[in-house]
């Protein structure tokens, strides 16, 4: 075992350390607080290096791409509860991204966060959050998963509301921790199921571990009263706590909201790590999830798999039905990431854990370019974060403006040069596959169509056309009155689009690994040597998956272009181009589908209805019941009381004082003094003794 | 940081330390017996009896008035008065102390009896190494060795003493102005019938003061 | 005599001591002492079956009186305590005349 | 000294010039009759103890008044003797014929056992002191509770003086030392818990013996390690305030209770007072030497030949002139300042430090340990040290019994 | 010999300590018991108890006790019982002695030879201590905390009692 995986454990340390200390620093001490984030975030994305070479080294080898470290943590009865970490190929991939982008975004945060007054907090929250999310990799255990796993909501409720000051991040914060609860509540059940299951939470334990073979035969063999595998019902609880980590619809209302936050803190919680560790966490317990009962290792559409497939793609067409119609730039993103997680979950459906996980790899860093390039936009524009209300900003951000292209493309799935594409299309050609149904297939297209058409609007929007700050100023002047002079956008500095120009790089290169031609990505994470070979593309169904969402793309682009490009947009007040096409529709995706107020409507009323009732139960029935029961007692006790006066007591005084002359006699004895009644222990003892000698003797 | 004043403590006491060795300049201390400070001139250890002349019987300035016993706070000062009378620095004929003692190792040095000694006739002195080797009494002073020159005064306290005499000659002078005075307006009150002759007689007279 | 024997001889002797102290005294603090001392020749008959018991090396003797000497610290610093509380509240550590209790 | 010094003799290979005590002891028991032979070995060790520590008295007496002038800017004792070194001689005999005063409302009795017990237990503890190789009276297997056990009876003592003298300086200045050494015994057993810890002994000898050998050049001792380098601190502060030394001679404290329990004593007794103070200064930092100091163990491996007692010695002195050059500096603390540091700052850094010492004992070895363990160092430090600064600045002092 | 002279040395000062009259002497005495126990102990190789008995009851319980005497002034009268209730008192306490060392004289289970010195290292108390009785000892610390707590609050001084 080499030094790195021993020391695995310093990635997330580091981090942690880094907190802890930023923790203890004064508030004046900015710099030293970020150096240290930035230093540690550092340190862990070298270390994650060494560990990605390590497992690239023992793929090129033909060794076991997978290394386990476990250690008891603690005993109960006569088992030991083990911990531990491991590196396999899926982890490294994580561990590079989520240190890279981290470090990326800990950089740019320095540019973003530089006025604000808590700015050590921010950093102690940051690396916090890094901390836990890298344990969250790491983890060889279900429960030390599951322990960062509530750490990583903790954080990202401090770092949502972050600016608690403002009603709104508050709620938000307040409804995102809530919210993934749900979801959480089923993967701690889904994981007392599993330890009473398996006994065991290590992932891998040398043949004993609950993603091993032994235990996934007993579990699919296990049939529970309504005749569902052990397995599948497991793992469909834990896929209840990814569907609430990553905004899967139905609990998918947090994510948008949580874009209260500052946005380096949704570029890194809410499009790179937190909402991909749902992602991550199906990835990790694919076996589990495709566990079925014919031993042949392929995948096939289990229960857990097709409920994963359906929730995806459901998802994806919804969320991006509903980024359509918002105006907020986060929003609309936030939107997108959800869709976007819809994709992966599908493709981890029905294609298996590369198809998700490249999905995953490439989103985390567009997405993360996107939120970035758009917090870059909103500091640039004085805190605006209304596309109506911006406009023409391609000449004066020119960098942000290239570098959101290369996003905005990349998210597209511009075809050939960008990630984006071959992610996406990747998960279209596996769904085109599927033996279930093809309608995961059409939800998708629909998606991709979608999401070209959205994300064309936003940067019409954004960057196209003349500058709608001023008007907005005109109308609203009470709410920017003090920048009304200063209102001009300008460019972002240097430590701000430094990260945005590796990061939109990383998005065009990061394409070249995961194509037909050359599937690095997939046999890296099945540990085995990458193939060269273009025949990949000849492979039945490629070209034409390609060919179709090629078109697809296009068609939505130029949809874009026909709404929103073709005439510049001129007011800020004026309705939307698809509103004035039909409103109707237009108002149900901009109100989110009504998701909030159903919930509000159903939910939420059933709930205070039901305490409602519980409250006027306890104030009627029992209340009731208890004060009838009451004054019977009373009426009871009237009747007792009157024969005690009447009959007993006349009759009773006389006994009583002959008892009152003879407790007088015996109360000398209980004088209240402890000595005296130590007095008799002592000749009480003495007997004792005396008699149990006499009874031994005779 | 804790402990950063200590260890700058501790080098500033390692650099007197050493530097004790090496600068003498930082040595402050006397060798005492072999060498010894200047003292100043406004030094005040305890009292002594200033005399005028070389005769102390004679020159003792005290008149044995008891002012200075009754406001010793200690109570050191024993004065037994005279009952005969001598003439005094100013030619008065004054009582003398019989007795005049002071017990030195009772005595506080307060400066109290120099106060309000209308005399001058008490004065502190600047000596201290007064051990001796008798337990009781050794420090009880009587007269003769209470009494020291104005010599000597003057040559402990130098601008006092100067003072002291500056003020003593302007009495005196006036004393003999107001003798002249009252010796005149005897002269001129007789009658004129008097005859002239009689001045040398009183000539006389105001000479021997 | 054994020397067990005499060890048991000294701690009924030290325990009849401290028993004598708690009868016949009445400062609270005096009491203590006597409790102290009984304390003490119980933990003088641990140590005296562990030497010369069957089977020392099990240590349970020595066990219990390590046990034994913290209960008494605790129960030392808990009496003396409550005795300083009393006394705040009766200015007295005579033990029969803090009755406020008493009927 | 006793039997089991005599077997290790026979497998160790010591120089001669090493083991010349223990050669000339051996002769010398050699000589009487075979019944007397462990007395007499046992009298020669304590009248060799007595004899060395009395000699070390006088010498830091004279050192420290003359340290402390120096340290003053000025000379300090220099009449009696060449440079005044034949001070203590004549301190010697000044007290010992001066007269010697008893209260006469005192204690008669417990005012004369106070200091002898308080010379008998300062002397004691020497009994498990290695000051050289073979050079212990017993190898007591529970070294180390023996010294603390007998250690606390000084405690007693300190009581039994100022009770006994009737004198209410006296009194407060008992009450005052024994609330002191109680707060700062804590720490301090605390901090050698560490070595314990270590070293899985509680023998003064097998501690010392785990310190022999070398890596390189550096010495196996405890000081050089994170959590043996804060012990070893954490152990002289409270080694300072358990003798009373400055800055925690608050006991003796001039300006506000005269001289504290030993107000009534003079003559002899004072002077017995003052060994009993010294000798458990030596003892103290002895305990240290051979907890965190490597004992008799040469610092250096190319020094080995020189005697070990030799070592122990030169170590102890080199305490006693920090202790010297610590008392010329720092003045004198607040009785709540004294207590907040124990409590607020020793305390639970010792605690921290031997969470410290069970990771160092856990971890693999490896640049990674010493990260880890100075980081578990320096972080409570700071931030201990930041809460007992700040301490003073900002709380108003409230005086509870002057209202 | 040497366990009678710290015998008579222990019973000498548990006598003196319940009858004098003098609280500061009283404990001066214990203290005289406690160390004579603690050598007799030292006499039965019990290394460890002997000395945790002179940190606990000489370094520890002796002092608290002198602190609570000096903290609570004496009133007057020197806590003797009335003579009847004494005389009371010291036969219970003759009875008591009489019918223990009846016992141990008599009992027939005392009368076989001494065995061996057991070995008692520190090690094994250590080793004993953290495995056998590992919960005992989690047990007493509870104990200890809960009793530090408890005292401190008890004696803490009491802040509405103030005028």
């Amino acid at each position: 075992m080499t030094w790195i995986v021993r020391n695995l454990w310093l990635i997330p340390a580091l981090p942690a350390l880094a907190a802890g200390l930023s923790a203890l620093a004064k508030r004046h001490q900015r710099r030293f607080s970020a150096s240290l984030a930035i230093g540690a975030m550092g340190l862990s994305f070298l270390l994650s290096l060494c560990a990605f070479s390590q497992v690239m080294l023992a793929i090129a080898h033909g060794q076991a791409s997978r290394q386990v470290v476990n250690f008891p943590w603690f005993q109960f009865g006569d088992q030991w509860l083990k911990l531990g970490w491991m590196l396999d190929p899926l982890t490294a991939i994580m561990l590079v991204m989520v240190t890279f982008v981290g470090l990326l975004i800990f950089i740019y945060s320095t540019g973003y966060m530089a006025h604000d007054d808590n700015f050590t907090r921010f950093f102690c929250f940051l690396s916090l959050f890094a901390a836990a999310m890298l344990g969250v990799v790491i983890a060889n255990s279900l429960l030390l998963l599951f322990m960062c796993w509530e750490l990583v909501g903790l954080t990202s409720y401090l770092l949502i509301g972050f600016w608690y000051h403002k009603p709104s991040a508050a709620a938000a914060a307040k409804k995102a921790f809530i919210t993934t609860r749900i979801g959480d509540l089923a993967f701690l059940v889904g994981m007392l199921w599993l330890f009473s299951q398996a006994g065991t939470l290590l992932f891998y334990d040398q043949g004993a571990g609950c993603l091993e073979h032994s235990a996934l035969t007993a579990m699919v063999a296990h049939l529970t009263s309504i005749g569902m595998a052990a397995s599948t019902g497991i793992a469909l609880l834990i896929f209840a706590g990814a569907v609430g980590k990553s905004g899967q619809v139905p609990l998918h209302v947090w994510l948008p909201d949580a874009m209260e936050g500052p946005t380096p803190v949704s570029a890194l919680i809410h499009a790179a790590t937190m909402v991909a560790a749902g992602v991550f966490l199906v990835a990790r317990v694919y076996p589990l999830m495709a566990a079925h009962s014919d031993t042949a290792s392929v995948i096939t559409a289990t229960t857990a798999l097709q409920v994963v497939t359906w929730i995806g793609a459901i998802t994806a067409v919804f969320a991006a039905l509903i980024a359509v119609a918002q105006n907020d730039i986060k929003r609309i993103l936030a939107y997108s990431t959800v869709s976007q997680l819809g994709y992966m979950m599908m493709g981890l459906g029905v294609g298996g854990v590369a198809v998700g996980m490249f999905h995953l790899i490439t989103h985390a860093f567009f997405k993360s370019l996107l939120f970035m390039g758009a917090g870059s936009v909103i500091h640039g524009c004085q805190e605006e974060q209304d596309i109506r209300r911006m406009g023409g900003l391609s000449k004066l951000m020119p960098i942000t403006f290239a570098t959101y292209a290369v996003g905005m493309l990349a998210l597209c799935g511009f075809p050939l040069f960008f990630s984006g594409f071959w992610s996406k299309d990747a998960i279209l050609h596996a769904a085109m596959g599927w033996s279930i149904s093809r309608v995961p297939f059409y939800l998708g297209s629909l998606g991709a169509l979608l999401t070209a058409f959205y994300m064309t609007r936003q940067v019409y929007y954004v960057f196209f056309g003349t500058s709608r700050l001023a008007s907005h100023n005109e109308v609203a002047p009470a709410t920017h009155a003090p920048h009304s002079t200063s209102a001009t956008p300008h460019e972002s500095p240097s430590n701000m689009t430094v990260p945005l120009v590796l990061l939109a790089t990383c998005a065009i290169l990061l394409g070249a690994i995961g194509t037909p031609a050359w599937p690095w990505f997939d046999s890296f994470l099945s540990g085995e040597s990458p193939v060269f070979a273009f025949a990949g593309f000849l492979e039945h169904g490629i070209l034409p998956v390609m060919l179709t969402s090629t078109l697809i793309v296009f068609l939505g682009l130029a949809l874009g272009w026909w709404f929103y490009g073709r005439k510049p947009i001129l007011s800020a007040d004026r309705p939307d181009a698809l509103e004035q096409l039909h409103p109707g529709i237009f108002h149900v995706l901009q109100n989110k589908f009504y998701v909030d107020e159903l919930y509000e409507h159903t939910v939420i009323r059933w709930n205070s209805a039901l305490a409602t009732f519980s409250d006027w139960l306890d104030r009627w029935v029992w209340n009731g019941v208890v004060m009838s029961v009451s004054n019977l007692v009373l009426g009871l006790s009237w009747l007792a009381r009157s024969t005690d006066t009447y009959l007993v007591n006349t009759s009773f005084d006389e006994g009583c004082h002959t008892v009152t002359t003879s407790g007088k006699l015996l109360a000398r004895l209980q004088s209240g003094r402890t000595q005296s009644y130590l007095r008799m222990v002592g000749i009480a003892f003495a007997a004792l003794v005396l008699v149990l000698i006499w009874s031994a003797r005779s | 940081m804790l402990g950063e004043g200590i260890a700058k403590g501790l080098i500033e006491t390692a650099r007197n330390f050493l530097g004790s060795y090496v600068n003498k300049d930082r040595l402050t201390t006397v060798q005492y017996p072999e060498e010894r400070l200047p003292q100043a001139e406004a030094t005040r250890d305890f009292p002594f009896l200033v005399y005028d002349g070389e005769d102390w019987q004679a020159g003792l300035r005290c008149v044995g008035c008891q002012i200075c016993e009754k406001e010793c706070p200690p109570k050191c000062i024993f004065i037994e008065k005279s009952t005969d009378k001598k003439p005094d620095a100013v030619g008065k004929p004054q009582f003398y102390p019989a007795v005049f003692n002071i017990d030195i190792s009772v005595c506080m040095s307060c400066q109290i009896c120099v106060k309000v000694c209308p005399f001058d006739a008490i004065k502190m002195d600047t000596a201290f190494e007064l051990s001796t080797y008798d337990r009781f009494g050794g420090l009880l002073w009587d007269k003769a060795k209470l009494a020291k020159p104005n010599q000597h005064y003057h040559e402990i306290h130098p601008t006092e003493a100067a003072e002291v005499d500056g003020r003593l000659a302007d009495e005196r002078a006036k004393a003999d102005a107001k003798a002249k005075a009252a010796a005149e307006a005897k002269a001129s009150a007789p009658p004129p019938a008097t005859p002239p002759a009689a001045p040398p007689a009183n000539s006389g007279v105001s000479s021997t003061s | 005599m054994t020397p067990l024997s005499s060890c048991l001889l000294l701690s009924s002797l030290l325990f009849s001591v401290g028993f004598a102290g708690v009868l016949m005294r009445r400062n609270a603090i005096l009491i203590l002492i006597g409790i102290e001392l009984m304390l003490n020749a119980a933990n003088l008959n641990f140590i005296a079956f562990w030497r010369y018991g069957s089977a020392p090396e099990a240590l349970t003797g020595v066990m219990f009186v390590i046990f034994s000497i913290g209960v008494a610290a605790a129960e030392a610093a808990v009496g003396l305590a409550l005795i300083i509380s009393i006394y705040r509240h009766r200015k007295t550590t005579q033990i029969d005349r803090m009755n406020s209790m008493r009927g | 000294m006793t039997a089991l010094s005599y077997n290790s003799l026979h497998h160790s290979s010591p120089q001669a010039a090493d083991q010349i005590f223990v050669i000339v002891q051996h002769w010398i028991v050699g000589h009487a009759p075979v019944g007397l032979q462990p007395l007499l070995a046992i009298l020669l060790s304590v009248v060799a103890i007595v004899g060395g520590f009395g000699l070390l008295f006088a010498i830091t007496t004279i050192l420290e008044r003359k340290g402390l002038g120096r340290i003053q800017n000025r000379y300090g004792p220099n009449r009696v003797g060449f440079f005044g070194s034949l001070q203590p001689i004549a301190d010697a005999i000044k007290s010992l014929t001066k007269e010697d005063i008893v209260p006469q409302t005192a204690d008669k009795l417990v005012h004369l056992l106070a200091p002898i017990l308080l010379v008998l237990a300062a002397f004691s503890v020497y009994a498990v002191l290695p000051v050289g190789r073979n050079m212990v009276l017993v190898n007591l297997d529970a070294g180390v509770l023996f010294f603390f056990a007998i250690g606390s009876v000084t405690e007693v003592a300190v009581f039994m003086a100022g009770w006994s003298s009737r004198n209410k300086y006296s009194l407060l200045g008992a009450m005052r030392a024994i609330a002191q050494m109680i707060s700062y015994e804590v720490p301090l057993i605390l901090s050698s818990l560490t070595v314990i810890m270590a070293t899985g002994s509680l023998s003064t000898v097998s501690i010392v013996e785990k310190q022999a050998g070398y890596t390189g050049i550096l010495p196996h001792w405890f000081i050089f390690t994170p959590w043996g380098f804060a012990g070893f601190v954490l152990f002289m502060i409270a080694a300072t305030a358990e003798s009373n030394r400055s800055p925690f001679d608050l006991p003796e404290g001039e300006s506000e209770i005269i001289a504290g329990y030993y107000i009534e004593y003079s003559g002899f007794k004072f002077a017995l007072f003052f060994l009993g103070e010294y000798l458990g200064m030596f003892a103290i930092s002895g305990l240290a030497i051979t907890l965190f100091l490597g004992g008799w163990n040469a610092p250096l491996p190319f020094l080995t030949w020189v005697p070990s007692y030799l070592w122990f010695f030169a170590k102890l002195l080199t305490l006693i002139v920090a202790f010297i050059w610590v008392r010329g500096t720092l003045p004198r603390l607040r009785m709540d300042q004294l207590m907040n540091f124990a409590w607020k700052f020793m305390l639970p850094m010792a605690l921290l430090n031997l969470i410290t010492a069970a990771v160092w004992h856990f971890m693999p070895a490896g640049p990674v340990r010493w990260l880890v363990s100075i980081v578990l160092v320096v972080v409570p430090y700071t931030v201990l040290g930041r809460n007992q600064m700040h301490k003073g600045h900002l709380e108003k002092r409230v005086y509870r019994f002057a209202e | 010999m040497l366990f009678t002279i710290f015998a008579a040395l222990t019973v000498a000062g548990a006598v003196a300590a319940i009858s004098l009259r003098n609280l500061v002497h009283s404990v001066l005495s214990l203290i005289l018991a406690f160390a004579g126990l603690a050598a007799v102990y030292l006499l039965l190789g019990a290394q460890f108890i002997g000395f945790a008995q002179i940190l606990v009851y000489v370094g520890a319980v002796a002092i608290l006790i002198v602190f609570t005497i000096l903290l609570t002034r004496n009133d007057g009268t020197f806590g003797h019982s009335s003579q009847a209730s004494w005389n009371l008192g010291a036969l219970i306490v003759i009875a008591v002695f009489g019918t223990l060392a009846w016992a141990i004289h008599s009992s027939t289970a005392l009368h076989h030879a001494p065995p061996p010195q057991p070995e008692a290292t520190m090690q094994q108390i250590g080793t004993a201590l953290m495995v056998r009785f590992a919960l005992p000892l989690e047990v007493i610390g509870l104990l200890l905390t809960a009793a530090l707590i408890g005292a401190a609050t008890i004696a803490l001084h009491e802040k509405q009692e103030r005028p």
